[in-house]
């Protein structure tokens, strides 16, 4: 157990990428297809490294590089630092590095999937960061190690912010119906748009640790029994998954109102009834 | 390396066809056919695209923005005609608005007969491109045919000179005198 | 940053098939104006038709304008043909057209729904409704020989005849096919995400769809009550039990129930002519060389489609002019587009069904 | 939206709708490849008449015999099956079920193409002179001494 | 001569008055403009329209002028017309009021295609 947090962040693009190969896979049968082979992310990855890269610029270049790497601290900042809180900061960071890149093109599409990946960020963070709030309430704690051996079961403390949070997963991993930054059809890939080879390869595995890190706050909910939480990730798998290959686009509009008009209240009603719980009676 | 040809994304174009090819090449990556089983994804943006399939003559409308989105692919590159069309000019040969096959612009690996091509051709034509992209590397360079003269001459001018020589750079330049010369209509950004 | 944005849509782009560019002005993801070129796939098919081709190698030309609706194209052009010539096809030859015909439809108003679908992000939907669809193409390519070029109708009749062994298979698959239709039906009937992004956007009302002459199921679904079946004497629709499918609220919803809707009375249209096909030959000799004038008004899936061939007796026509759906739509659309979304216009214009190698030709 | 999901969950645990390996053989009526049959040709030429994109050529000999190179270019042939109906001879002309292969930069369709169209239209001048000269000797010929010998191919 | 539609005569300078007084939107659906050339620099146009909903013949004002002439545009009193009156002016290079020319034609594809010559 001690050294089960470092590796799996050290390990991460490689968790997320069968993850990644288990979704696609999991896609195509609900879409009544074979599907690719388990392994497909990762005969994407050696092909993009055979790729003839096409830069725009080197800044922005280097913006993918770093969406990657600060992806990757990020993941292992929130595994195993002392404050989860820290770890959600550096989310934000990361995908602020996206943002960047995708504003220093010329490119419309890249320019408009930026501009719309910002108001991604504002309808995840807030809920993301209540769920933080909410798990410290129940376990005391801001570290992950801790709320992993905390002895009772997060997740019935906390049911509407779990809701919450499962809702908002399809926004942060991009999938229907609040793929609105990526939209394939409407401004291909948005930010992603002007990378290519070695460079488009860090984007493409910046998405694998997402993986991890969205299922890792989902392992959180159940505390230390991981058994269940491995139980709770899967449904929450295939459920993100049934509701992806069962919605279309929503608009940001949309977006934005379900997140803060619905979502935010929720799971802030859950951590008020909890805190008064816990700190008034 | 074996686990690159499993992973080939496709880039489609349909430079003046009669959609029938097109519709067939949508019919291929629906579940019937689904052509994501051997990796294939249809990426609609030319610098992630493996596999340029190309459908219909080239109008003269399109001939630029074809000339542009093959150059804008990454090596290494295969160019896949699917059609009759896009392999002869087919049924619109010698139409005063069409410049026929494909490969009198850029270098065609391989041509897909049928008019319509059945989405067997097409699968069976894309895993022949597949073996054809293979080999090549992201050194390959390939010219494209309407400025291959050109180029050799240029070519061959410089090395009298003794310059030194970037042969991407020569292509990229001639690429866009061509493309300058024969502007659309309209123009983006 | 400035408010304004032009941004491209095409020619290239993942939703759109065919070579066609919109420009947009937007203004915070509103679009302020438009700018269309719908001319990248001109080819030069009537000139063709008028100085190379003898009258009858049209007939596997024309078909090439467009491979969605290559039935529409080969018939309406055979039609007015066979009206110059003052030639009746006989009773079968009829019957059968109209089968291919309203399969081609089938085909095309489901290739439609999965492309409007598409354009919504509703990827599973798509897969859906292309799987279900092949029962209809395998259906056509039994029937004719090829999934989209049928080559089936000729001056004079038909090409082939409708031998028992494919009747039984069609009627197998059509089977299947009407069940999987009604299960969609109800599906675009409940769907909360489907008419959270469709009710109320891209809506045409009836004056406007009137105004700018809209044609087809986009017409259709604004309240237009226009059919080119109803409207002009080709075949006998009358006898197979047709039926003209009108919305009334004209936004994208609509379309695609038009659509849906159509594939009803299509397959209805199908199982009348499966049982009652009459007896008799399926091709005459036709004798004569077209002099004279004379149009074809045909529904095609995506609207009317008109045809005007002027002949002067020699094996080459004087002149071939092909009016097609799409043409008479490129006016609404681009009114369309002032004021709405940009996240819309993809769903927009597919829900058009808009075919630009015909636009074009 | 929920009619789907449950529908998704259903695929999920169902046979997939793909077809094994690269798909299903193409159907008896496939209109595929022309297939040419040069035993029972009689080179009237009619296919090549009326072929709407010119995908049949003829290459003439140049003696004038009415021994003619059938050429056809899968490449360029919308397979519409105009030739076959057009053909007067059963089984000279066929439309198989066979769908054309796919070719590579050997099969070079375009290029080889010209070179038979050049050579077509230039053998058929040559042979339409040879012609007119092996009727004016056979004319000679049957003025001379009664017919015994028509005109027509012998090799 | 003309199998299956009706013919209405015109000329040039009436045309426009004629159309004005004959099209009721609600009415007839406008079909498209045809021009068909008859050799020696003369010119046939027709306007087509059909009734809605009813099996009747389509109607058809032609107009013959040459292709010198100045044709009226008929966009103000039909919107969609527009696309139509483009490609005339595109194909057969005809003189149409306020049409833009290069609709489908590039700068080195043949001027005029669909003129005979
Ligand atoms: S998307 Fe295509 S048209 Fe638009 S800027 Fe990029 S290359 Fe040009
Ligand atoms: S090959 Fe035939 S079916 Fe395919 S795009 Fe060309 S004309 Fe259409
Ligand atoms: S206008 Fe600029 S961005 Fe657009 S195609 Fe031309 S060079 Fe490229
Ligand atoms: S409307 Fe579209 S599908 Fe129909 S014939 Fe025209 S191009 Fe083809
Ligand atoms: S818009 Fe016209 S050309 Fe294009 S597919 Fe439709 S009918 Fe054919
Ligand atoms: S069949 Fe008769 S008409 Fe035809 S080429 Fe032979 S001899 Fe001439
Ligand atoms: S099938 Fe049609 S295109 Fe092909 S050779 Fe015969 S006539 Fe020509
Ligand atoms: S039509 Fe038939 S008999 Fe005549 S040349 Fe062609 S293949 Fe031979």
């Amino acid at each position: 157990m001690a050294w089960m947090l470092e590796t799996i962040a050290i390990l991460s693009p490689i968790i997320g990428g069968f993850i990644y190969g288990f979704e696609r896979v999991v896609k195509a049968r609900m879409q009544n297809r074979q599907g690719p082979p388990l392994l497909q992310p990762f005969y994407d990855f050696i092909k993009l490294v055979e790729k003839r890269a096409i830069q725009v610029h080197s800044f922005h270049s280097m913006m993918g590089l770093a969406f990657f790497f600060a992806t990757w601290f990020t993941l292992a900042a929130f595994l195993c630092g002392p404050n989860i809180l820290v770890g959600l900061f550096l989310h934000i960071l990361a995908l602020a590095f996206l943002i960047i890149g995708g504003f220093s093109v010329l490119s419309p599409y890249s320019v408009m999937g930026s501009l719309r990946e910002i108001i991604h960020l504002m309808c995840v963070e807030p809920i993301l960061i209540l769920v933080a709030v909410g798990l410290f309430l129940v376990t005391g704690s801001w570290s992950v190690r801790d709320i992993l051996s905390y002895s009772g079961l997060p997740i019935l403390y906390l049911p509407l912010v779990f809701i919450a949070f499962v809702l908002i997963i399809p926004a942060i991993l991009k999938k229907s119906p609040f793929d609105i930054s990526e939209a394939h059809q409407e401004i291909i890939g948005g930010p992603e748009i002007e990378y290519s080879g070695f460079f488009y390869e860090a984007i493409y595995t910046a998405k694998w640790i997402e993986y991890v890190f969205v299922f890792a706050i989902v392992f959180l909910f159940t505390g230390v029994h991981w058994w269940l939480g491995l139980a709770l990730s899967l449904l929450v798998f295939l459920f993100i998954n049934a509701l992806d290959n069962s919605t279309c686009r929503a608009n940001f509009h949309q977006m934005i109102k379900f997140a803060w008009f619905v979502l935010l209240p929720l799971a802030a009603l859950n951590i008020f009834v909890l805190a008064l719980w816990r700190y008034v009676i | 390396m074996s686990a690159k040809i499993k992973s080939p994304w496709i880039l489609h174009y349909n430079c003046g066809s009669c959609n029938g090819c097109d519709v067939e090449i949508l019919a291929c990556l629906g579940p019937k056919y689904d052509l994501e089983r051997f990796g294939i994804i249809n990426k609609g943006n030319p610098k992630q695209a493996d596999i340029f399939v190309v459908t219909g003559p080239v109008t003269k409308r399109t001939r630029a923005r074809l000339l542009r989105l093959y150059m804008q692919i990454p090596e290494p590159k295969v160019v896949v005609a699917v059609g009759t069309c896009a392999c002869t000019g087919g049924p619109f040969r010698n139409m005063y608005n069409v410049e026929n096959g494909v490969d009198r612009f850029i270098p065609v690996d391989v041509y897909i007969p049928g008019c319509t091509a059945r989405p067997e051709a097409i699968l069976k034509g894309i895993k022949k491109a597949i073996e054809i992209w293979k080999i090549k590397t992201k050194e390959s360079i390939e010219v494209p045919v309407v400025i291959q003269k050109e180029f050799e001459e240029t070519l061959s001018k410089m090395v009298l000179h003794g310059q030194t020589v970037d042969r991407r750079k020569i292509i990229h330049d001639l690429v866009n005198k061509y493309i300058k010369n024969n502007l659309e209509v309209t123009k983006c950004d | 940053m400035e408010n304004k944005m032009i941004v491209p849509f095409g020619s290239q782009h993942i939703t759109l098939l065919e070579p066609v560019r919109f420009i947009f002005e937007t203004e915070n993801e509103k679009i302020v104006n438009v700018d269309v070129d719908v001319g990248y796939v001109h080819r030069g098919i009537e000139k063709a038709c008028q100085t190379k081709l003898n009258y009858k190698q049209v007939a596997y030309i024309i078909p090439r304008i467009c491979g969605l609706c290559a039935m529409s194209h080969a018939l309406a052009y055979i039609t007015a043909v066979e009206k110059i010539l003052e030639f009746d096809p006989p009773k079968k030859a009829k019957y059968l057209r109209v089968l291919v015909h309203e399969l081609d439809r089938i085909h095309s108003h489901l290739f439609a729904m999965a492309h409007v679908a598409e354009a919504a992000g509703y990827e599973n939907l798509v897969m859906h409704l292309f799987r279900d669809r092949e029962l209809a193409m395998e259906c056509l390519e039994i029937l004719t020989g090829n999934r989209v070029q049928y080559d089936y109708g000729c001056i004079g009749g038909v090409n082939r005849d409708l031998t028992p062994e494919v009747e039984k298979i069609l009627r197998k698959k059509l089977k299947k096919l009407e069940d999987r239709i009604h299960w969609f039906k109800d599906l675009y009937m409940n769907d909360y995400t489907l008419s959270l992004r469709w009710k109320g956007i891209g809506v045409i009302s009836k004056e406007m769809a009137e105004k700018y002459n809209a044609a087809g199921p986009v017409a259709r679904a604004s309240g237009v009550r226009t059919d080119a079946r109803a409207e002009f004497d080709a075949l006998p629709y009358r006898d197979l039990g047709f039926e003209m499918i009108v919305y009334k609220d004209g936004d994208i919803y609509s379309r695609n129930l038009v659509r849906l809707d159509e594939i009803f009375v299509s397959l209805r249209i199908i199982w009348n002519i499966l049982d009652g096909l009459p007896e008799g030959n399926y091709k005459e000799e036709v004798k004569g060389l077209p002099k004279g004038e004379s149009v074809c008004r045909w529904e095609a899936p995506r609207g009317e489609l008109f045809m005007h061939v002027r002949g002067d007796g020699k094996q080459i026509l004087t002149r071939v002019r092909v009016k097609t759906p799409t043409f008479s739509n490129i006016p609404v659309l681009r009114e369309l587009f002032v004021g709405a979304n940009y996240a819309d216009v993809p769903a927009i214009i597919t829900s058009f069904d808009p075919c630009m190698s015909c636009t074009a030709r | 939206m929920l009619k789907m999901f449950i529908e998704s969950l259903k695929n999920l645990f169902s046979e997939p709708a793909t077809l094994p390996g690269i798909g299903t053989e193409a159907p008896k009526g496939y209109r595929g490849l022309i297939v040419f049959n040069k035993e029972k040709c009689i080179f009237c030429t009619k296919c090549e008449l009326v072929c709407p994109v010119d995908a049949i050529k003829f290459i003439y000999p140049e003696d004038g015999s009415r021994n003619l190179e059938f050429n056809y270019n899968p490449f360029l042939c919308i397979y519409c099956g105009e030739c076959v109906r057009a053909c007067p001879k059963d089984g000279a002309l066929i439309q198989t079920n066979i769908v054309p292969e796919p070719g590579t930069q050997e099969d070079n369709p375009n290029e080889k193409w010209f070179e038979i169209e050049r050579r077509a239209q230039e053998s058929k001048k040559k042979w339409q002179i040879a012609l007119a000269k092996k009727r004016q000797e056979a004319l000679k010929k049957a003025k001379k001494q009664p017919p015994s010998d028509k005109k027509g191919s012998k090799k | 001569m003309y199998k299956n539609f009706e013919v209405i005569e015109s000329s040039l300078e009436k045309i426009k008055e004629d159309i004005k007084n004959f099209y009721d939107p609600s009415k007839y659906h406008f079909i498209t403009i045809n021009a068909i050339d008859l050799g020696n620099g003369k010119v046939n146009i027709k306007w087509f329209f059909a009734k809605y909903e009813v099996m009747d013949k389509p109607i058809a004002f032609s107009v013959d002028a040459t292709y010198e002439d100045t044709i009226p545009s008929i966009v103000d009193i039909i919107p969609s017309a527009w696309l139509s009156e483009a490609e005339l002016a595109d194909l057969f290079g005809l003189n149409i009021e306020g049409a833009k020319k290069g609709l489908f034609l590039e700068p080195d594809s043949p001027p005029a295609p669909l003129r005979r010559s």
